[in-house]
């Protein structure tokens, strides 16, 4: 069953831009979402769609074909673990940056939550007693 | 080196200490600034002809020097100050962020004619600019403010536009010292030389009121601090001409150079400024002769004297230059003189609206004595350095071949008799008004200073010689054209001779003659009073209004309506509008309040840089 | 030394001289007026007799220092400037200033004389003043263009330097050849003397002899030897400057001449309202005397 | 030992202690800010006879963190450049964390301090860093805490500001995010000095480096308050309250600032053409700032567009980079402008203290109400204009020669019609503010001799406001250091990874 | 105290060929001055013109009859002339009231009120006659006959006395003093008068005659 998964994922069959695809096609879902919805929810949903693509886009730079996840054990000691492990630093790198989207995504939901509760609406065209 | 930092360290420790110090007594504010300018002089006067340098920015050297034309400008600027100070004796009501403002802004003017390079010299202009603006302001009330504004504007464009063509300069030469720009500006080309030279005369002709730069002036003359006023119009507009001088000086032998920017035997830039000069000095003079306040008048007359400068400054051969020096301290004479009178009787009488003065000459006299003596030099009457300086003008003018132009300064200087007449009859002749009937005369402080301010105008007027030499000697230092056929009485031009004794004695003898003619008629009558006067036999009292001053020049406005119509006040406010609407539809645009908006933009602008980049060749 | 104590002499008695042939000028006018208008006149010396009257009379009314001293000032600055116009190939003192000193000269006299009308304090002597000032701005302007003109064309603004020039018979006078510029002066003489249709400041139908409203007795008087005079030296000026001068008699003759031809146009004309005579003074003169300019500055 | 770590380690380590000292007692937590930073100053202080020595007469050190040695590990640059901005950033923390004494926070009021002294780690984090990653954290740690600080009044108004800021800043962040992603795709290495070699011997295609300079302008953009970005700008400095509205001008819009300059000029390298694109949006900002700010009325509104203004004119010099002289310009401009526009904002929340009225018309005649702390806003507004005796005059002095020397003469005349505009509404706002008569209200408002703290912090910035503008060179070799670490790539290079 | 004289010699001769008038054109006298002084009979011949105001007048000519109202004009306007000033009535009106003899508002007799030097007679006078007149003026100035100025400073008290019967001289009188002392004395007299007045007295006080001739 991987096998099969595992082939059909295969840089032979849909290559890798697939993942950089993708990655493009969340990004502009999310650049949709925020710049096409009225509700503040939804944008701040289109935010983390965006995050998600470019954490996407990150993670697939590092991404080798058949090397394993760069954790040391005693195999990879044995030979030369910069061959054998995908790059470590995309990984670090959208770990750090999926904490750091949820973080801003929670702020989001919290201010959210006080327009509502001022304004008694989400439509982010009628929020604009600021302006000029 | 350490003079200099006295001289500097006495007008800015003064501004400190009249600042702190000024709020606990009114007669401390007054005695430091009074002694810091005295202080001042003494020390410039002991720092006789030498550079000082100073390290400033980036370690570098600023030069202040002092030369002859220093000398002349600065003492200038020193008594003038003096006057000020002894005149603020009797202004206790202004606060203590005006005397410091005050010694600041003499500091700062002084320091322009001081400097000897672009830095310390942007510095010292700017110093003076704003600290003029906050005297306007420290003396400020609701009405004054548009005045202030108008004119800290003007004063920033005109310093920016400085600033832009010394930055020119010192991109073309890399050097920020004069006597070096001066050294190197064969390496400029002429574009950038004329760009350069057109930036700087635009520039100072802001601060010197040159038309189409003028319309702050009035305005900012009218609403500065009364006893300020005579600085402000005489002295600081003097930077303007200073400035000018200086641009021409380094630049102008260059630009002689250029075949296709000779006119008429000189630079077109010199043909440019004639004509500008002229039509300033004629148009101020007309808007200037229909003007209803007492300080409104003098200013307008202030930019159309400043317009004679650029006139002669424009011709700038030796007959030119010697007259636009000569009227510069002429103009700062008379009209100091003329504004310190005017704070005197706002002083008594707390207004300049001409109409509601009157008969002063019965409270005031001495004003009266003395606003005719700065009146006749105003005007421009033999015998005052008013006239010295407007002849040799006049004379350059018509030398020069500047036919036209001279046309209208003469006619500008016609039309100067009209508004002097207007000012000296609405306020202290005619009859005087009931509520003016307990008015006293000015204090001495005041009267003291008329008397030093009118010495000198007789003493140039009587020997114009002397003051052609102190010119002529500044212009030979500068290795300019001079005028060099004079004695102490008389100057020749190649035109005609001035003797300015044998005038002064002639008219003495004839006043004789006449007083003795006067005298042998007999007794008068006096008026029995203010009202005993021919008016068909009808009586009438005090309430009535026989003071004829409200649209003195009617049948004049009439008739050049056409011409007053022309107001570059209009089109600046018609800029004005575009830009303020501008600025709305800019608002309302990139700050529309939605959040939405602000994402799309973000979006835009990447997509048109992401799009740029396919143009980008490898 | 003689020399010096010559001019000495002539400089004191020319003023005597040019006052009684200034009055008789006035007279000869008046004379001259009246015979236009048919009648017989006055006799020629009626002006000298007014000056005596008005010096004897008593008690005129003063309003104050400067109003006594406004007609002291007009008289001497009229005196003064009489000095700087040379009169008969006498330089006088015409070489200590030229004629822009003394067009600033004669402005002494008017300025004295509205300083003494202001403190005198009737509006319709301001008025006067207000009307004189006007039309100064008004003919000050042709009369420059004018005698820059002479300057232009002679490269001097000395009196004797341009007297000397037309030497030499009438041919050389300067009238043939600035016949412009000499009709422009000769319009703009006509508003400085005062005469209609010019006589606005003065018109005594409206103003009540307007700057003149308040005096009397002997400032009156002074104010009529100011006249005289003024009318030498205006005249003197076109007779300097166009008409080559000449010797003391011809000098007065072309003086007069200049004089009668003002006369004949004042007896004939109505006069302008002011702003009126201001308006013309700027367009026909002034553009007379401008192309007159002009063809100096070209043909020079 | 002394070591520039411990100006992330301390407010760090104090920032999350906040609740602690909360328990201990309730007006603990005030003090906290400003033991911080002054601890936080006198570190920095003490560090900075280090820089100026060595042959070009400054020095950067590298401190590397946890003993991996870049490029390989996260690494801390020490140099005048990142010192000058950490000072910057340390003045105007310090003077905002005195008003703070006087200041009744929102509640929660230790989770405000907490926050405060994070955006100030963040941001001096920002500019120490050697890592281009660990920028981004940083700049995440302080974008996130000025959205929740914007936020943090929990009025209507607040909120809205903060989620307009909060969706351009996050945004933008994302694509810096991007612009890294691509920079690693491509070169496999995130240490800036190593990034900086590699784009400088080519290894870079053009396009994706142009695509680069394009994702890191517009997302760095926002928080440097660039043209179409700075919508959030006015609107969070009118809802935020009034120190962290000192902070967010100081101290965000400034580590902005330095983010941009060092990822362009360092990592980037000006002889890419990338200053084409900075003159057009500086010149694009600062007009439309002036310009907005021309007709406003609200006091906080107009110093923000002012400050849009100011940072336009910063990105200008920066753009104006083929001189030297404008570069010092901007640097020096960067630090006036926090400086006085953070007295500004502080002068302006005591002159409106107790009375809560931010337009004009309110505070008209505030200079007889309230003299000295007027006093003190005057000279923060001189300096903002220019003027000699007050440091912006030598700045905008720079700047401007700087931008002609460079060539730009056009691009000089259009910025000094913005500064004409400046003078403008600055000369109506002074004619408001001495011109008229106190309102009662305005007199029966808090007294101003009730913020004595607030008011030596702002005398203190003041005091630097003058003796700057009295005599430079008091500052002009450490910018000049600054210019020389940015411009100079392969000194910063060598620097770090020890010679090539 | 020397008593004042007219001028006689020079400044006499200068006077009476140089008369300048201001010529008060009350009645129908205003009708026979322009002839005179236009082309057929020609005035300046003697040295005679109008003037626009009296600070420059020598004579003052009434011509005509004088309501009160004028009256207070022609006294202001007198007393404001220079001295030597001579004032000439022109026909009967002046002389006695003519044909306004019984009129409630002219005054009928000049005199009481102004020094008058001559009078022309007639209804009104031809300009044969005020040349005439003026001829007998002009020789008599010369002479030193006229000294109307003269008599009115002297008896000052007296003509203001008369004035102060027919018009309030306090705002008219240049000698604003005297005009008021004047006046209070003879409104004080006028009171005391009504208070003991009759029918008969109010229709003599109705006349309002002054009584008494000028020394």
């Amino acid at each position: 069953m991987s096998e099969a998964i595992k082939t059909f994922f295969s840089p032979s069959v849909l290559g890798p831009e697939i993942f950089y695809g993708s990655s493009v096609a969340l990004f502009l879902i999310g650049l949709y979402m925020v710049l096409v919805k009225k509700n503040l929810v939804k944008i701040a949903i289109g935010l983390t769609f965006i995050e998600s693509g470019v954490n996407l886009f990150l993670i697939s730079i590092g991404y080798v074909w058949g090397k394993t996840a760069p954790i040391l054990n005693k195999t990879l000691m044995m030979g030369t673990p910069s061959k054998e492990v995908v790059d470590p630093v995309p990984q670090a790198l959208v770990l750090t940056a999926i904490v750091i989207g949820v973080a801003v995504t929670a702020m989001a939901l919290s201010i959210v939550i006080v327009i509502h509760d001022k304004y008694g609406t989400l439509n982010i065209s009628k929020i604009k007693e600021l302006k000029w | 080196m350490m003079k200099l930092l006295y001289f500097i360290g006495c007008f800015s420790g003064g501004a400190l200490l009249a600042f702190l110090l000024g709020s606990f007594s009114p007669l401390l504010k007054k005695f430091i600034t009074f002694l810091a300018v005295i202080l001042g002089a003494v020390l410039f006067a002991t720092m006789g002809t030498s550079t000082y340098q100073l390290s400033l920015l980036f370690g570098n050297q600023v030069i202040f020097g002092i030369d002859t034309l220093t000398q002349f400008m600065v003492w200038m600027t020193l008594g003038i100050a003096f006057i000020v100070s002894l005149v603020l004796w009797s202004h206790s009501e202004l606060s203590p962020t005006f005397f410091a403002l005050f010694l600041l802004n003499v500091l700062g003017t002084v320091l322009i004619f001081m400097s000897r390079d672009i830095v310390s010299f942007f510095f010292s202009w700017e110093l003076m600019s704003w600290t003029a603006f906050g005297m306007i302001l420290s003396d400020g009330w609701e009405k004054k403010r548009s005045a202030a504004v108008k004119y800290f504007m003007w004063s920033a464009a005109g310093a920016y536009m400085v600033l832009i063509g010394f930055s020119i300069l010192f991109a073309a030469t890399s050097a920020i010292r004069f006597e070096n720009i001066v050294m190197s500006v064969g390496r400029v080309s002429h574009g950038w030389l004329i760009t350069a030279i057109a930036f700087l005369v635009a520039g100072f002709g802001v601060k010197a009121a040159m038309m189409p730069f003028h319309v702050w002036a009035p305005d900012a003359y009218s609403e500065s601090p009364h006893p300020f006023t005579g600085f402000f119009s005489g002295i600081l507009s003097k930077t303007g001409v200073y400035g000018i001088f200086i641009a021409f000086f380094y630049l102008a032998a260059r630009l002689e150079a250029v075949p296709m920017l000779r006119v008429h035997g000189t630079s077109i830039f010199g043909y440019i400024m004639v004509w500008i000069g002229a039509i300033t000095a004629f148009g101020a003079s007309l808007i200037a002769v229909h003007q209803e306040y007492g300080k409104k008048l003098l200013a307008w007359s202030s930019v159309s004297q400043l317009g004679y400068i650029i006139f002669a400054f424009g011709i700038a051969d030796s007959l030119g230059m010697t007259g636009a020096l000569s009227h510069a301290l002429a103009h700062a004479l008379f009209k100091a003189l003329l504004f310190t009178i005017l704070a005197g009787v706002i002083m008594r009488t707390g207004t300049d609206h001409m109409a509601s003065l009157g008969g002063l000459i019965k409270r005031m006299p001495l004003s009266f004595i003395f606003a005719v003596v700065g009146g006749l030099a105003l005007a421009g009457i033999p015998m005052t350095i008013g006239f010295t300086s407007k002849w040799i003008i006049y004379e350059a003018g018509i030398n020069g071949g500047y036919i036209f132009p001279t046309t209208l300064i003469f006619a500008a200087s016609t039309a100067a008799f009209l508004y002097y007449y207007r000012f000296v009859y609405s306020i202290f002749l005619g009859p005087l008004h009931e509520e003016h009937q307990n008015v006293k005369e000015v204090p001495a402080t005041y009267w003291i200073s008329y008397i030093l301010l009118a010495i000198p105008i007789f003493y140039f007027g009587l020997y114009p010689g002397k003051l052609v030499g102190i010119i002529s000697t500044i212009l030979q230092s500068y290795n300019l054209p001079a005028l060099t056929t004079y004695t102490a009485t008389s100057v020749t031009t190649p035109l005609g001779t001035f003797n300015g004794m044998v005038v002064g004695l002639g008219f003495g003898a004839a006043l004789i003659v006449g007083l003795i003619v006067y005298f042998i008629g007999g007794r008068v009558r006096k008026a029995a009073s203010q009202t005993d006067k021919y008016l068909a036999g009808e009586v009438v009292t005090n309430e009535f209004e026989l003071h004829y001053s409200v649209d003195f020049y009617r049948f004049l406005e009439r008739k050049l309506s056409w011409l007053l119509k022309i107001s570059a006040q209009k089109f600046y406010e018609f800029i004005g509008e575009l830009i303020r609407f501008v600025a709305d539809i800019n608002r309302k645009m990139f700050f529309c309040g939605n959040g939405q908006a602000y994402l799309y933009y973000m979006t835009i602008v990447l997509t048109i840089l992401i799009l740029s980049i396919w143009r980008i060749k490898p | 030394m003689n020399a010096v104590g010559l001019n000495i002499t002539w400089i004191i008695f020319m003023p005597i001289l040019v006052i009684i042939i200034g009055l008789f000028y006035l007279g000869a006018a008046r004379k001259i007026t009246a015979r236009i208008q048919n009648r017989y006149g006055p006799p020629i010396y009626q002006n000298i007799i007014d000056v005596i009257k008005l010096f004897s009379k008593k008690n005129p009314t003063n309003h104050g220092v400067m109003f006594s001293l406004g007609p002291v000032m007009a008289f001497s600055g009229m005196l003064i400037s009489l000095l700087f116009i040379p009169i008969g190939n006498k330089a006088l003192l015409s070489f200590n200033g030229d004629i822009i000193v003394l067009l600033y000269l004669l402005v002494i006299a008017p300025l004295g004389m509205a300083l003494g009308v202001g403190e005198g304090g009737n509006p319709m002597g301001t008025i006067g003043i207000a009307r004189a000032l006007t039309l100064m701005l008004g003919y000050e302007v042709v009369l420059v263009i004018s005698i820059i003109s002479v300057i232009l064309y002679t490269g001097s603004a000395s009196f004797m330097e341009i007297i000397k020039m037309q030497s030499g018979g009438v041919g050389h006078w300067f009238i043939w050849p600035l016949f412009l510029s000499a009709l422009a002066m000769d319009m703009a003489l006509q508003g400085m003397l005062g005469e209609k249709p010019f006589d606005q400041p003065v018109a005594p139908h409206e103003v009540a002899s307007g700057p003149m409203v308040e005096f009397g007795g002997k400032y009156l008087g002074l104010l009529q030897l100011y006249h005289a005079i003024g009318i030498v030296v205006e005249t003197g000026i076109f007779v300097n400057l166009f008409l080559g001068g000449g010797t003391l008699f011809w000098w007065f003759v072309k003086s007069f001449a200049v004089f009668f031809v003002a006369l004949l146009i004042n007896a004939v004309m109505p006069r302008f309202r002011i702003g009126q005579a201001f308006a013309f003074f700027w367009t026909y003169p002034a553009a007379i005397g401008l192309i007159g300019l002009i063809l100096v500055a070209i043909l020079k | 030992m002394v070591s520039p770590i411990l100006l992330i380690a301390i407010p760090l380590f104090m920032a999350f202690s906040v609740p602690i000292w909360g328990l201990i007692s309730k007006k603990l937590p005030k003090l906290v800010p400003f033991f911080t930073f002054a601890i936080t100053t006198a570190i920095l202080v003490s560090l900075l006879p280090t820089l100026f020595s060595g042959q070009q007469g400054f020095n950067l050190t590298s401190v590397t963190i946890a003993g991996i040695k870049p490029p390989y590990g996260i690494n801390l640059t020490f140099g005048p450049a990142s010192a000058f901005f950490a000072l910057i950033i340390q003045l105007v923390a310090l003077a905002a964390s005195l008003y703070l004494f006087e200041y009744e926070p929102p509640e929660p009021a230790e989770k405000f301090y907490m926050l405060f002294i994070l955006v100030v780690l963040g941001a001096t984090g920002m500019v120490l860093t050697g890592d281009i990653f660990n920028m981004f954290v940083f700049l995440e740690i302080t974008s996130i805490s000025s959205y929740a600080l914007t936020a943090i009044n929990k009025t209507g108004h607040s909120a809205e500001a903060g989620f307009k800021y909060l969706l351009l800043g996050s945004l933008g962040s994302t694509l810096f995010l991007l612009g890294i992603a691509l920079l690693y795709g491509s070169l496999r290495t995130l240490n800036m000095a190593q990034l900086s070699l590699y784009i400088h011997q080519g290894h870079l295609d053009p396009k994706v480096l142009m695509a680069v300079v394009v994702l890191f302008i517009v997302g760095l953009g926002v928080e440097a308050e660039l043209l179409p970005l700075n919508g959030w700008v006015p609107d969070a400095y009118e809802a935020a309250p009034i120190p962290v509205v000192s902070i967010l001008s100081g101290v965000v819009a400034k580590a902005g600032l330095y983010a941009l300059a060092r990822v362009l000029y360092t990592i980037i390298g000006i002889e890419t053409g990338v200053l084409n694109l900075l003159l057009i949006f500086g010149i694009l900002t600062l007009l439309s700032g002036e310009l907005s700010a021309l007709r406003q009325k609200d006091i906080r509104r107009l110093l923000a567009y002012s400050s849009i203004g100011q940072m336009g004119l910063i990105i200008l010099a920066l753009g104006g980079g083929n001189s030297p002289m404008a570069m010092v310009g901007g640097l020096f401009q960067a630090f006036n402008h926090a400086i006085a526009k953070g007295l500004m904002f502080l002068a302006l929340g005591i002159m409106a203290a107790g009375f809560n009225k931010w337009d004009m018309e309110s505070l008209a005649g505030v200079g007889k109400a309230k003299p000295y702390t007027t006093f003190l806003f005057t000279i923060g507004l001189l300096s903002t204009l220019g003027l000699p005796l007050f440091s912006g005059f030598w700045s905008k002095f720079l700047i401007i020669f700087g931008l002609v020397h460079s060539g730009q003469v056009v691009y000089a005349a259009l910025a000094l019609i913005g500064s004409v505009i400046e003078v403008v509404y600055f000369a109506r706002l002074l004619g408001y503010l001495y011109g008229k008569d106190p309102s009662e209200e305005l007199l029966n408002s808090t007294l101003e001799s009730k913020k004595g703290f607030a008011l030596l912090g702002m005398t203190f910035l003041a005091a630097f406001v003058i003796l700057i503008g009295v005599y430079p060179d008091f500052i002009t070799n450490f910018i000049l250091g600054g210019t020389a670490e940015l411009v100079y790539k392969s000194f910063y290079i060598s620097s770090i990874l020890g010679g090539i | 105290m020397t008593k004042a004289k007219p001028p006689k010699g020079l400044k006499g001769w200068a006077q009476g060929r140089s008369l300048w008038m201001l010529h008060f054109c009350t009645g129908c006298g205003a009708i026979e001055m322009p002839p005179t002084m236009t082309s057929r009979y020609d005035m300046e011949r003697f040295g005679i013109t109008p003037m626009a105001t009296p600070r420059q007048a020598d004579l003052l000519l009434i011509t005509g009859y004088l309501t009160v109202k004028t009256l207070k004009r022609v006294i202001r306007s007198y007393e404001q002339m220079p001295e030597p000033k001579y004032v000439v009535g022109f026909g009967s009106c002046t002389v006695n009231g003519g044909m306004y003899w019984d009129s409630y508002n002219t005054i009928k007799r000049l005199d009481l009120y102004l020094p008058i030097d001559l009078y022309i007679a007639g209804c009104m006078p031809r300009p044969e006659a005020i040349i005439d007149g003026f001829t007998e003026l002009i020789e008599g100035i010369k002479k030193g006959k006229f000294d109307g100025w003269i008599r009115y400073k002297e008896n000052l008290e007296y003509y203001k006395r008369n004035q102060a019967m027919v018009m309030d001289i306090r705002k008219w009188s240049l000698d604003a003093e005297l005009a008021e002392r004047i006046w209070n004395e003879v409104q004080e007299e006028r009171r005391k008068r009504f208070e003991r007045a009759t029918v008969k007295h109010v229709y003599e006080l109705a006349e309002r005659i002054p009584e008494g001739l000028p020394k």
